[in-house]
């Protein structure tokens, strides 16, 4: 009994991860078509928000939404100053991002050092027999969960989410429609920036924070949401389940090389099969 | 270029030269002579740099030192540092620069044994002499290249059976994917099994892994007595924290040989560090007069407070015990050097270190600490003068003075 | 005698929509055919998928009483079947004289290939365009390229989709003798809107509508068949 | 052949001067040796052996289309099998061989995977990019001394060391110091950068130019195109082995790292600063990063990143085309400013005489 809530936690805990890490870049990524290669500094920028958040005395949820906001406003910034020149420059906009991702690395380097403390984010644990789990992997899970609830929510109910939706679908006519296009893609940019962020700092309790963080997770995120198809937040889900589960089960059973490994085959595969991805058999955009 | 302390510890990066101010040449009275090269090759930036940073600015303390002190056979020394970006490929390229262009003496470089053996065959072919002044998995029988830092035989044999008395027969093994980590468990595993004990569960982790749930769950289900961490770098840092968040050192004690070494317990709060036992050659809170001299110095030399540590050690140890072989061949070419290194000794802060002839590492005291509330360690027992026994039994330098191997250490 | 072009109960469906509905078609060796039809007929769909550049959602392509529904579209080339699509389909970064030489040279070794490009040059008046970058010419011009390509290979069987699109009357004048002449030697599909340039060439029309044949005649039958009057003309045609 | 060819539609030089300017590179690359230090051509030899390296990567994307992500993979193979093969046999060109064959072997499987599987382009960017991970982390995996392959055993993260200078091939005995490696390393990418460039001549590389322009219409006109990428990607896969074989031989040395996210895309960096529309962008590339980010190094600005950063992204925002067409437009330019000066100048002597005419 104990060793089936444990596999099913080990599974859901990893979804988790993929969910939070790649949600921000299904934004950015799955509906703007930007392909951000900083997406993992972004993840950084907002782990160490939330650090010097905490450490000036901020409850670590506080801190949290703190880096969201800042994530997300930096975010604003980079569109303004660097994506919006290369909107439709696929490969271009792929170099740019990845010379700010070198960029980001080295100017917090420079400013920081090359590791910081971690964040106490002050939760105890729960016991199923002889395992314990901590309270905060649980609580990540559904933040997660939380999250892609919330940003689908936008998406689907919202003025901003149907607008912005049309926008991306196509500007020319939201613009005669007497939208502000621009207006949207930077807003939407800042949205996914802000979620990014808030990964960031839901990570920071975990791992120990660093200005190369972000290289572990940019990787996962792009295969993630290009598995996951035209329907980027359904896509993100169905994905980060796959990947999740697999990754799960298998670094939980075997060792965690054999689970990251096993998840970049088989994304292999499943692009061979599914060329557009999970969702691209349906044309219909979440 | 040629700059100052300051600027040096401030913007050192790539080759730099760092020359002692005039003044104190002066006021050594060697400020006309020939300087002689020492060149330095450590990561300033990159992923390893938290290794490097401290030692980076204790050899150039140690320089200061010997030339404040007169110099070396009346001529100054002159230091080159090189960043190697913990990137090896400019390990090779800066190793080569140092022999050909700097004409150093003796290059200390490294904290990485890949890192170590990109430049041992350069040293080779050049004809110079590599100081590597870091913990590794021992092996090395090579007559231009001297370790001065622990080998696992000195470091956990008298580690594992504390551990074993301590906290119990039954271990759990984690530690970093590559071959140091390896092989250390395995002395892990030999000396649990010769103190009575077993271990029930090794894994290995990929530098990058930040994540250990899957491990804390597999542990739990194990139920060892102690678990012990031979994880390294920043990444592996996450371990500690979460498992202090999971399973907690209270229910679950850890042993570690690689703890601090990396300057861990700065960043990890004090529930997070602290109880953690280990063995080192030097700590910041050894009781003894010459290391607390050693951490004051350092302090004031850099106008840095916090914690040491055994890098910076090494590094001081291995440029002091170079100085002395220099002064005992009178000479400071690297042959003259390699001749005159068996038996030389210093006193380190860590204690008496003796080069064993052998083999070219060291003998040395090794200390038995335990982490405290404080990022420092509460210091438990001394095992003075261990000699690298697991490389004397593969290596005999005065037998084969030709032999280059990295040897696999037999148990 | 063997037709060169056969399709049999030919379906293309794109979603629930039929852009090709079951068309038999057939073409003798050495023939010149018009297809015509309104905007949507299907005519440039059904050229796709003689080139396989289209599947096939169901039925058969033969050329030469040979099935090749399911070959590749290089490998339809090497039979001798040759296209000009409707919108000028020809590799813009590259020159006039590279376009054609690397039509020509799948076809002849390096001298043969560099014989047929001037020949082909000079056949198309391209002489003083030949080392210009195609993507810089007028529409007219690429027209004329992309025609070169297909001269180029040499093809049994030549489909020209709208080979008078854009171009001025004198050009068309040169384009229908153009057509003519490359018919001695090989069989000809032609789509085209120009009723003037139709009757100019051809013998025989096809009339495609909605992803059907609707008619097939010669082009004076045609021009009073009621349902073509009425599908050109609208309702109207019958008063 | 043709008096212009489109590859060189920016910079273009008629084939007589080009075959003169490459004799003078090879005359001057052969010469530089003579009055520098043995720390100068370790430094070059790595340059040219990191344009080899771009190369392979340059002339798919610049030329046919195809942008690799993972050329790393196949440079990582070709080392790992030098270092593999150099130990177990104790003997180096049949390893340096197999250094080439091996990494064209496995770009042919998963070419034939990727191309004939008609994935779009970005799918065969990433597809390239996760194959490269995978390999590094697959042999960042093998620690454990259990991991042999023969008598060499792989050692994982730390890689493996101390391998084997290169052999003469038909005198054993005699092994390539470093200034000799320096000419190998020069010839070998010389001859590599005309061998692509005379490719480009022939009928497969216009072919491929063809591709990059309109893969559906040279299918149309009969060729195979899938046959000719996986062609390409193989001889390219082929030629990024070479520059791993020469890599290891070079430092002695092999690390997983040669195959990691971080080298992967510096090669996209190389190609990406001098040009990806010549064969020469990517080398003239590759020795100016190379050359900033040792001088970077020395200059004490401590993160080289942050300005690698910043020098991608200004050559992005402003440079899009690299260097090379950067510095042959601001020629052209120049040239033409100096023209209309003269035409101006001209044109007011013409006035001026007009003048005292009347």
């Amino acid at each position: 009994m104990h060793e089936i809530v444990i596999h099913l936690y080990q599974v859901m805990f990893a979804i988790g991860i993929f969910v939070l890490i790649s949600l921000g870049l299904a934004v950015i990524f799955g509906m703007m078509r930007v392909i951000n290669l900083a997406q993992g500094e972004f993840i950084m920028l907002g782990a160490y928000f939330c650090l010097f958040a905490t450490q000036l005395g901020l409850d670590f949820w506080l801190a949290v939404l703190c880096a969201g906001l800042g994530v997300g406003l930096f975010g604003i910034l980079v569109e303004r100053l660097l994506i919006r020149f290369l909107y439709g420059r696929i490969m271009d906009t792929l170099l740019a991002t990845w010379g700010l991702s070198l960029f980001m690395v080295g100017l917090v380097t420079s400013v920081f050092g090359p590791q910081e403390a971690g964040v106490d984010a002050k939760l105890g644990k729960v016991t199923f027999g002889a395992y314990s789990i901590a309270e905060y992997n649980l609580v990540l899970i559904a933040v997660a969960g939380a999250l892609l609830a919330l940003t689908f929510a936008i998406w689907r109910y919202t003025r901003f989410g149907l607008v912005a939706r049309s926008v991306m679908q196509n500007p020319t006519m939201a613009a005669a429609l007497g939208v502000n296009p621009r207006k949207y893609y930077m807003l939407t940019f800042g949205f996914g920036s802000a979620l990014t962020g808030v990964a960031g700092a839901m990570l920071a309790p975990l791992v120990g924070n660093q200005p190369t963080m972000g290289s572990f997770y940019v990787a996962k995120a792009f295969v993630t949401v290009i598995s996951g198809g035209p329907a980027p937040l359904t896509g993100t889900l169905y994905a980060s389940t796959l990947f999740g589960a697999t990754d799960g089960l298998i670094s939980y059973r075997t060792t965690q090389v054999l689970g990251e490994i096993g998840v970049l085959l088989i994304a292999i595969v499943l692009l061979r099969m599914l060329p557009l991805g999970i969702t691209g058999h349906s044309a219909r955009r979440a | 270029m040629r700059l100052n302390r300051r600027q040096f510890f401030r913007s050192a990066s790539g080759a730099l030269a760092f020359a002692s101010s005039a003044g104190l040449l002066r006021s050594a009275g060697i400020a006309g002579e020939a300087p002689i090269v020492v060149a330095n090759i450590l990561d300033q930036t990159g992923g390893l740099n938290i290794y490097s940073l401290k030692q980076i600015k204790a050899v150039a303390m140690a320089v200061e030192e010997i030339n404040a002190a007169g110099g070396l056979l009346g001529r100054p020394l002159e230091l080159v540092f090189y960043d190697s970006q913990s990137n090896n490929q400019f390990n090779a390229q800066y190793m080569t620069q140092a022999l050909i262009r700097d004409k150093a003496s003796v290059v200390h470089a490294g904290v990485t044994s890949s890192s170590r053996e990109v430049m041992r065959p350069i040293a080779h072919k050049f004809r110079g002499l590599l100081f590597y002044n870091s913990m590794y998995e021992g092996g090395v029988c090579d007559r231009r290249h001297v370790c001065v830092a622990q080998v696992p035989g000195q470091q956990i044999a008298p580690l594992v059976p504390h551990v074993v008395k301590e906290y119990g027969k039954r271990c759990y093994i984690l530690g970093a994917d590559y071959i140091y980590p390896h092989t250390t468990a395995k002395w892990v595993r030999k000396f649990t099994q010769e103190a009575g004990g077993e271990d029930i569960g090794v894994e290995f982790f990929p530098l990058d892994v930040s994540n250990f749930a899957p491990a804390l769950s597999r542990i739990q289900a194990a139920k060892p007595d102690v678990v012990w961490s031979i994880l390294v770098g920043s990444a592996h840092n996450a371990f500690y924290r979460q498992y202090e968040a999971t399973i907690g050192k209270a229910n679950i004690p850890l042993a570690s040989c690689m703890f601090g070494i990396g300057r861990e317990q700065t960043y990890l709060s004090a529930d997070e560090a602290s109880g953690i036992v280990n063995a080192t050659p030097f700590h910041d809170s050894l009781p003894t007069e010459a290391a607390q001299k050693f951490v004051r110095d350092f302090k004031a030399y850099t106008g840095e407070d916090d914690y040491v540590g055994d890098y910076a050690e090494y590094g001081y140890r291995g440029v002091n015990i170079w100085a002395n072989a220099v002064r005992k061949a009178g000479d400071p070419s690297p042959e003259a050097v390699i001749e005159a290194l068996p038996g030389v000794q210093f006193e380190a802060p860590g204690g008496l270190v003796t080069v064993d002839g052998q083999t070219n590492h060291a003998t040395m005291d090794i200390h038995l600490v335990r982490t405290n509330r404080n990022q420092g360690w509460d210091h438990l027992e001394t095992f003075a003068q261990r000699p690298p026994s697991d490389t004397q039994a593969v290596c005999d330098l005065n037998a084969n003075p030709n032999d280059r191997t990295q040897y696999t250490l037999e148990l | 005698m063997t037709p060169i072009l056969e399709t049999r109960g030919l379906v293309k469906r794109f979603g629930g929509v039929a852009a090709i509905d079951g068309v038999d078609f057939r073409l003798e060796p050495g023939e010149l055919r018009c297809l015509i039809g309104p905007n949507g007929a299907g005519k440039s769909t059904f050229f796709k998928m003689l080139t396989a550049q289209y599947a096939p959602t169901a039925g058969q392509i033969l050329l030469d009483g040979d099935d090749i529904t399911d070959e590749e579209p290089s490998e339809i080339s090497r039979r001798g079947v040759g296209i000009k699509n409707q919108v000028p389909d020809v590799l813009d970064g590259l020159s006039v004289r590279e376009n054609i030489w690397i039509a020509a040279r799948g076809r002849h070794d390096t001298a043969g290939a560099d014989h047929a490009v001037s020949e082909i040059l000079e056949r198309l008046n391209l002489g003083p365009l030949a080392d210009r970058v195609v993507g810089k010419l007028s529409h007219g011009h690429r027209q004329w390229v992309e025609f070169g390509m297909v001269l180029a290979i040499n093809p049994r069987l030549a489909l020209l989709d709208e080979p008078t699109a854009g171009m001025t009357a004198e050009e068309t004048r040169r384009t229908a003798e153009l057509i003519r002449e490359m018919n001695r030697s090989m069989a000809i599909v032609v789509v085209e809107h120009d009723m003037q340039f139709v009757r100019t060439i051809a013998h025989r029309v096809t009339v495609f509508d909605q992803g059907r044949i609707l008619a097939e005649d010669t082009m004076d039958r045609i021009q009073v068949h009621p349902e073509v009057l009425r599908i050109y003309l609208g309702t109207s045609g019958h008063a | 052949m043709f008096a212009r060819l489109s590859e060189t539609q920016s910079v273009s030089l008629p084939p007589a001067l080009w075959w003169t300017a490459v004799a003078l590179a090879l005359a001057a690359g052969l010469a530089i040796p003579s009055f520098t230090g043995l720390d100068v051509h370790l430094d070059l030899s790595i340059i040219f052996i990191f344009g080899i390296l771009a190369l392979s990567m340059g002339f798919m994307w610049g030329q046919v289309g195809m942008l690799s992500f993972g050329q790393t993979a196949f440079f990582g193979l070709g080392g790992y099998t030098y270092a593999v093969c150099s130990l177990n046999f104790g003997e180096t060109t049949s390893a340096m061989l197999l250094a080439i064959l091996l990494p064209a072997i496995f770009a042919t499987v998963l070419g034939y995977f990727m191309i004939y599987g008609r994935i779009s382009n970005i799918y065969f960017t990433v597809i390239t990019m996760v194959v490269t991970i995978v390999l590094e982390k697959a042999i960042r995996a093998t620690s454990d001394e259990s991991f042999v392959i023969g008598d060499v055993w792989l050692r994982g993260q730390n890689g493996i060391a101390g391998l084997p200078d290169l052999q003469v091939p038909w005198d054993p005995a005699t092994t390539l110091f470093v200034t000799e490696v320096y000419y190998l390393a020069f010839v070998l990418m010389m001859a590599v950068y005309v061998g692509y460039r005379m490719l480009l001549r022939h009928r497969f590389g216009r072919v491929l130019l063809g591709i990059r322009e309109n893969e559906r219409r040279i299918n149309l006109l009969g060729y195979d195109t899938r046959r000719y990428k996986l062609a390409i990607f193989a001889i390219s896969g082929a030629v990024a082995g070479l520059a791993g074989g020469l890599y290891a031989v070079w430092g002695n040395f092999v690390a997983p790292e040669m195959m990691n996210l971080n080298s992967a895309a510096s090669v996209v960096i190389n190609v990406i600063v001098g040009g990806k529309a010549t064969l020469l962008g990517p080398l003239i590339g590759t020795g100016v990063v190379q050359w900033l980010t040792a001088w970077l190094g020395t200059a004490g600005v401590g993160q080289v990143n942050l300005v690698l950063g910043l020098v991608l992204i200004g050559f992005v925002m402003l440079f899009p085309q690299g260097i090379l067409p950067m510095a042959a437009g601001l020629g052209r330019e120049a040239l033409e400013a100096a023209r209309q000066l003269f035409r101006r100048r001209d044109l007011a002597a013409a006035a001026l005489r007009k003048e005292t005419n009347s």
